[in-house]
């Protein structure tokens, strides 16, 4: 197991965000982590991430307890992630945002590493023409895939996805997803929070479905597609579970 | 810090093979040229004009881009905005100060001591402090500055209000006044070029990125990895030490020291406007920003026209760079001519 | 005993003006979160309004505080346009430098217009006793007036629309623009109420103490610790923490010698803010 | 419209830089420092040569830095001014006259220093090469004196110190530096005589003094004195320079019941101190305060003024006269104080002059003086003169401590104590109480 949640809970003043957590994420899989707005995904992916420290519970990565862990000291350990709203180093260059993800991941390779690592990574995002640019004057689809190619740079054991489809075009949506599975094939262990379900769908080898902080259903893509506490969840937002359903049935 | 050789700037191609590498290693020090440049003629320019008031002039400018240069560590790269850092220039000046008029020390041991407890106590702080971000962080300086001055006022040790003299003939040992004066200057100059060096060694290493991605983003750069708290109070620590030696220089120069001038919040707020003048989180900025700033004040304070405005016509000009140019001078040229970044570092 | 009891009533009437100081200064913090660093010089432009007015044309002070106080609120929204509004997204060290050239801006006109010497409204109501202390009723006036426009400010903010508008772009100033707050015109017009404030105040200042053109800095430096003790924003909390320091400086000097007042009052400063930085009395602001 | 508002800010800029260290143009910093009087003094040297063509004219040029900005100008403005005085005094008689018949005629060359430390040592550099003064006169405080006397011993130019009045700046070994005012050290020991003289039983007293160096000093020397008298002292405390709400200080004296206060610091918070105290009527017989109360302007307070007493170097009532030289077995030099006022009133619309006022115009004068002695502006023969000098001129008795332990240091001068007094008519007077030799009125004890 690359990670286990034991009952994580995360409470901000009295509101409960997330409420037991537990699940186990064997190495080289894909778990998509789906549910609705304010459901409490990037929630959880901060509770993993160390970003925030669980009220409750236990996360235990590659062995070792981490609950209590910096961000940066989860980063050296082998995570790496995306934030669902891009949080590009604008000021730097494209080149510049790799190198850093590289420097201060896992391996902590030198600047001239580095930088080997980040041209290799910037050309498999397609990102490579764009190297000198700055980060701020990218578009909203490369920022998400330089975000991608920062987070891959760090060489990560488990890469955390946040909504790395949102806001794409279907043709740009093809080449991430065909990008997050070459990186599954490498052997990286990944998370993603996705809404594009057909997507989320295809690529996952498990889903955990969250809905008001709990976890509410748990496996295949479909088994989960056809749980009927699933089903409920997303009834709020029909339009979401129509979707869900007819991808299902496609795929 | 790695070596300057792991330059990532001058990398751009990814071509392999020898010439390629060589070409890489003399290019990553392509931006050190004109900053060196600059220190090294301000140093011989006394030499060449064999005027004594020149090298005071000089020694004013020196000073100003030793400052600035060692601000624009934290202000520039991590982007941490100190408004009391002149609170380490005070600090070093009195520890120094002391060991030589009342230790009886020679300048030699006082100025690393006066770094050392500048280093120590931006150390400190840099623990406390540097948790709070944006204006916090700057409102936190101003109070650690007066602070530290009312506190130094009521330090019997060092003299209180009253401060501390030197003795005339501590110079003596330096060959008197003049050589003294003379030697200050040549150690100012040393100390100023080192922290270009390391200004730009810090800009073009692992530990620089670290402070640019904490700058532009903590939270991004924490989760990709950057230690940022330990990462900022070095680079906080750097930023002190150089004022803390410059401050027992400077004051060994002056003769005697008193808490009103070793702690001016106006002096902190000047280093500040040197560095966004010149360019923050470049290189160059803060020597461009600090030749600039002192020679325009120059200007000013004996202009028939400005005399009794100079405060005013410099605030407003200030206001003109915050508004329209707040990449500074140095910033403006690189985002203008792009093809000048490698020499404009 | 009684030399305490003086003592606290000295700290507390001075209290009420050092919060009435800081009252701008956190209220331009509050809503738009700029430090003002121009704040000292304004307060300085007020004493010298009221001085002016009373020395020059021999009008009242306390009604030469009404002419200052319009004079405050349109150099406030002068300044906001010419040196805030530009700057008003960018990063911190932007608004500050832009303020602190306001600031070096009326420090240097004032100076060449003024010079740096000694100034004195010479306009005492007289004083009254009251067992061993002796209190000059100008301050008793400076006290009152200083709560009664925090009380008008308080108001102003609750019942009327602008005031609802300004807390309302204080809360957050994207969500009051969708909800078709003119976001602009309610942020200029805080930073005049807050310039207005800072200029009443240092009117009031003037009919208590001497000053110069400089004499403001000694006050924004007050406002800061002020500012950090009642919180941003709030101007019950700036009147408390006038109180507060008001009564510190009463009382320090009972103990120990005065000198160390400066010492203790930034560490608490610098304290606080590493502890509680929205204030003691500040709510957490997101 | 933005491109240009740029281009023309960096065009300012590279002008600026053009303009100093950068090219091999003009230097950066400061160029004289136009000061009021410099004007009409440039013509007149032409003037006064075709008058006298038979002499031989020289000029000699003193320069100084003055706090023209700074928190400290009401002083040093009182200061330039006599100096301004002393050199068109100078200059309109044809210039000093030297035994051999050579006319020095004077010139001044000046700097604001901001009372800042930053550029002190910069400005007496260029004072000293490029503007080649023959002679310095000190910053307006202590701290600044300290910084320029390096440079002055390093080019060996005389320097005489106005204003700089601690005693520990003549102690650190500087050869070339002299001292025109009373030292730090004897500014208020005088209060303490007349304390003991007016009121036998007095016991107490309560040290209020601005937290700086001059006042530290000043109060230390002082309390030591009047603690070697018997004295209790039952308060010291500092105060912050900037001061204006004395409140706790009251409350704290109120509380330590003492027969009489001194201290003060300079001339704003000296006044408020006066002001509050009065306000808060407490009740002290006997008040002496630093620097504030020998200003004329002092008397604004009104009220609050009566009964203050303060130590000042010089008052016109105190009347030094060729008599009493000659009395005092030792030379008298320069004019009568009453010429002194009248030259000074009319050349600055009436305004009275301040103790300041005369400290500048009397360093003048010593320069003068020793010029004479020496025959010549050589530095060497004029610090031999300097040395020797021992001079009543209507400032009073000028003598240097020759020592190499306190080197410069003013050892004839002494300050008079003044207090301000009502005359019938109920008009506030400034009086002179001490020395009783001096006195022009008895002391107002206890104060109301």
């Amino acid at each position: 197991m690359i990670l286990q949640l034991e009952g994580v809970s995360k409470n901000f003043g009295g509101l409960r965000a997330l409420s037991d957590v537990t699940f186990d994420l064997p190495e080289g899989q894909i778990l998509g982590l789906i549910g609705p707005n304010g459901a409490g995904k990037t929630t959880l992916f901060n509770s993993i991430s160390g970003v925030y420290t669980p009220t409750e519970g236990r996360v235990i990565f590659r062995g070792q307890d981490v609950t209590r862990n910096k961000p940066y000291e989860m980063a050296k350990l082998g995570m790496a992630r995306t934030h669902q709203i891009v949080r590009p180093l604008n000021e730097l260059t494209v080149r510049e945002n790799v190198i850093a993800g590289s420097c201060f991941g896992r391996e902590g390779h030198g600047l001239k590493a580095a930088g080997k690592i980040a041209d290799e990574v910037l050309e498999f995002v397609g990102l490579a023409p764009r190297s000198d640019q700055l980060a701020g004057s990218l578009n909203v689809g490369q920022k998400k895939r330089l975000e991608m190619a920062r987070a891959l740079a760090a060489r990560p054991y488990l890469l955390l996805l946040d909504e790395v489809l949102a806001g794409l075009n279907p043709s740009e949506i093809g080449h991430m997803v065909d990008i997050v599975r070459s990186i599954r094939d490498q052997g990286v262990t990944i998370i993603m929070i996705e809404h594009v379900m057909k997507a989320v769908m295809s690529v996952s080898d498990r889903l955990l479905v969250l809905d008001y902080g709990s976890q509410i259903a748990e496996g295949t893509p479909h088994d989960v597609a056809n749980d009927p506490k699933v089903i409920e969840a997303y009834l709020g937002d029909p339009d979401l579970a129509l979707r869900l359903m007819r991808d299902e049935t496609r795929a | 810090m790695s070596s300057p050789n792991d330059t990532q700037l001058a990398a751009t191609d990814t071509k392999t093979g020898l010439s390629a590498v060589l070409a890489q290693n003399a290019g990553s020090f392509v931006g050190l040229i004109l900053p060196v440049a600059i220190i090294l003629a301000l140093t011989i320019w006394p030499t060449i004009t064999g005027k004594d008031i020149t090298r005071e002039s000089i020694f004013t400018i020196m000073l100003s881009i030793a400052l600035a240069s060692s601000l624009n560590i934290l202000l520039g790269y991590t982007g941490y905005v100190s408004f009391g850092h002149v609170v380490f220039f005070g600090l070093g000046g009195y520890v120094g100060f002391y060991l030589m008029a009342v230790q009886g020390w020679s300048l030699w041991l006082a100025m690393p001591m006066g770094g050392l407890a500048a280093g120590l106590l931006a150390f400190l702080l840099g623990k406390a402090i540097l948790r709070l971000r944006g204006g916090y962080f700057a409102l936190a300086t101003i109070g650690v500055n007066e602070a530290m001055r009312a506190f130094i006022n009521n330090f019997k040790p060092f003299g209180g209000p009253v401060g501390m003299t030197l003795n005339f003939q501590v110079y003596k040992d330096y060959g008197g006044a003049a050589r003294a004066l003379s030697l200050a200057f040549y150690i100012l100059a040393a100390l100023t070029l080192l922290i270009v060096i390391i200004s730009y060694l810090v800009r073009t290493s692992k530990f620089g990125l670290g402070l640019l991605a904490i700058r532009e983003d903590e939270d991004a750069a924490e989760v990709m990895g950057v230690v940022a708290p330990s990462a900022k109070t070095w680079a906080y620590v750097l930023s002190a030490i150089l004022p803390g030696i410059i401050g027992v220089l400077f004051f060994f120069k002056n003769g005697s020291i008193e808490p009103v001038p070793a702690f001016r919040l106006n002096f902190s707020i000047e280093m500040i406007v040197m560095v966004m003048l010149g360019g923050q989180g470049t290189v160059l900025g803060p020597i461009i920003g600090g030749v600039g700033y002192q020679s325009l004040r120059g200007f000013l304070l004996t202009s028939p026209l400005f005399k009794n405005i100079q405060l005013a016509v410099a605030g407003a000009l200030l206001l003109v760079i915050v508004l329209f140019v707040p990449a500074g001078l140095v910033g403006w040229l690189r985002n203008r001519f792009p093809a000048l970044r490698r020499v404009l570092q | 005993m009684d030399f305490l009891l003086t003592s606290i009533l000295d700290g507390l009437l001075l209290g009420f003006v050092y919060g009435l100081a800081a009252m701008g200064l956190t209220l331009i913090w509050g809503v738009m979160n700029v430090i003002n660093l121009s704040h000292g010089p304004i307060i300085s432009l007020g004493m010298f309004g009221v001085y002016l007015l009373f020395s020059g044309l021999g009008i009242n002070p306390y009604v030469a505080l009404i002419f200052v106080a319009i004079f405050g609120l349109l150099l406030g929204i002068v300044i906001y346009f010419v040196a805030v509004n530009r700057v008003i997204n960018a990063p911190h060290l932007s608004t500050l430098l832009a303020t602190f050239s306001v600031a070096m801006i009326i420090t240097g006109l004032g100076t060449a217009v003024f010079s740096a010497s000694p100034r004195n409204v010479d306009y005492s109501l007289g004083s009254f006793t009251l067992g061993s202390a002796t209190i000059p009723i100008n301050r008793i006036v400076a006290a009152a007036l200083s709560m009664l426009i925090t009380a008008g400010l308080y108001i102003y903010l609750r019942r009327t629309r602008s005031g609802r508008y300004i807390r309302a772009v204080a809360n957050n100033r994207n969500a009051a623009e969708l909800m078709g707050v003119p976001s602009v015109r309610i942020l200029a017009l805080s930073f005049g109420i807050g310039t207005m404030l800072a200029t009443v105040a240092g009117g009031l200042i003037a009919t208590l103490f001497p000053f110069t053109i400089l004499a403001g800095g000694t006050y924004e430096l007050k406002s800061f610790v002020i500012g950090v003790l009642g919180g941003l924003g709030n101007p019950v909390g700036a009147l408390l923490g006038g109180l507060i320091l008001g009564v510190l400086e009463g009382i320090i000097p009972t103990f120990m010698p005065a000198t160390w007042v400066p010492v203790i009052e930034f560490i608490l400063f610098v304290l606080i803010l590493m502890v509680r930085p929205q204030g003691l009395f500040g709510a957490k602001k997101s | 419209m933005k491109r240009t508002i740029i281009l023309s800010l960096f065009l300012i800029l590279a002008l600026a830089l053009a303009a100093c260290g950068g090219g091999t143009t003009a230097e950066p910093a400061a160029q004289p420092a136009a000061n009021d009087a410099a004007a009409p003094a440039a013509d007149q040297p032409a003037d006064t040569e075709a008058a006298a063509p038979a002499a031989t004219t020289e000029t000699m040029v003193i320069g100084f830095t003055a706090s023209q900005t700074g928190s400290q100008n009401v002083a040093s403005t009182g200061q330039v001014n006599g100096l301004n005085l002393w050199k068109d005094t100078v200059n309109a008689a044809g210039g000093i006259e030297l035994p051999n018949g050579t006319k020095v005629m004077v010139e001044f060359v000046s700097y604001d220093d901001e009372s800042n430390t930053d550029r002190v040592q910069e400005l007496y550099t260029r004072l000293a090469t490029e503007d080649n003064a023959n002679f310095l006169i000190s910053p307006y405080s202590s701290g600044l004196t300290a910084a320029a006397a390096v440079i002055a011993e390093q080019y060996g130019k005389v320097m005489i110190t106005t204003g700089a009045a601690s005693d520990d700046t003549y102690k650190q070994g500087l050869t070339m530096v002299y001292q025109a005012y009373t030292p730090a050290s004897r500014y208020l020991t005088g209060a303490v005589d007349l304390l003991e003289h007016v009121d036998a039983n007095a016991k107490n007293i309560a040290f209020v003094y601005e937290n700086s160096k001059f006042s530290t000093d000043v109060v230390e020397a002082a309390r030591q004195y009047a603690e070697g008298k018997g004295y209790n002292v039952v308060l010291a405390e500092g105060y912050d320079p900037e001061t204006t709400d004395f409140g706790p200080f009251i409350n704290k004296i109120q509380d330590a019941k003492p027969d009489a206060i001194m201290g003060g610091g300079h001339f704003q918070d000296g006044s408020t101190f006066a002001r509050q105290l009065n306000e808060k009527n407490i009740g002290v017989s006997f008040f002496a305060l630093l620097v504030a109360p020998p200003e004329p302007d002092f008397a604004d307070l009104g009220e609050a003024a009566v009964g203050v007493v303060g130590p000042s170097q010089w008052e016109l009532q105190a009347a030094f006269t060729p008599e009493s030289a000659t009395a005092a077995g030792l030379d008298w030099y320069g004019l009568l104080g009453e010429e002194f006022v009248q030259g000074y009133e009319a050349k600055y619309d009436g305004t009275e002059p301040s103790y300041h006022a005369a400290g500048g115009y009397a360093a003048g004068l010593i320069l003068e003086k020793a010029i004479i002695d020496a025959g010549s502006t050589d530095p060497d023969a004029v610090r031999q003169a300097l040395e020797a000098m021992n001079l009543l001129t209507f400032f009073g008795h000028i003598q240097f401590d020759t020592t190499a332990e306190a080197h410069g240091l003013q050892t004839g001068h002494s300050m008079v104590y003044i207090q301000w007094q009502k005359d019938a008519s109920g008009n506030l007077v400034k009086e002179v109480v001490w020395p009783l030799e001096g006195a022009t009125a008895e002391t107002l004890y206890p104060a109301p």
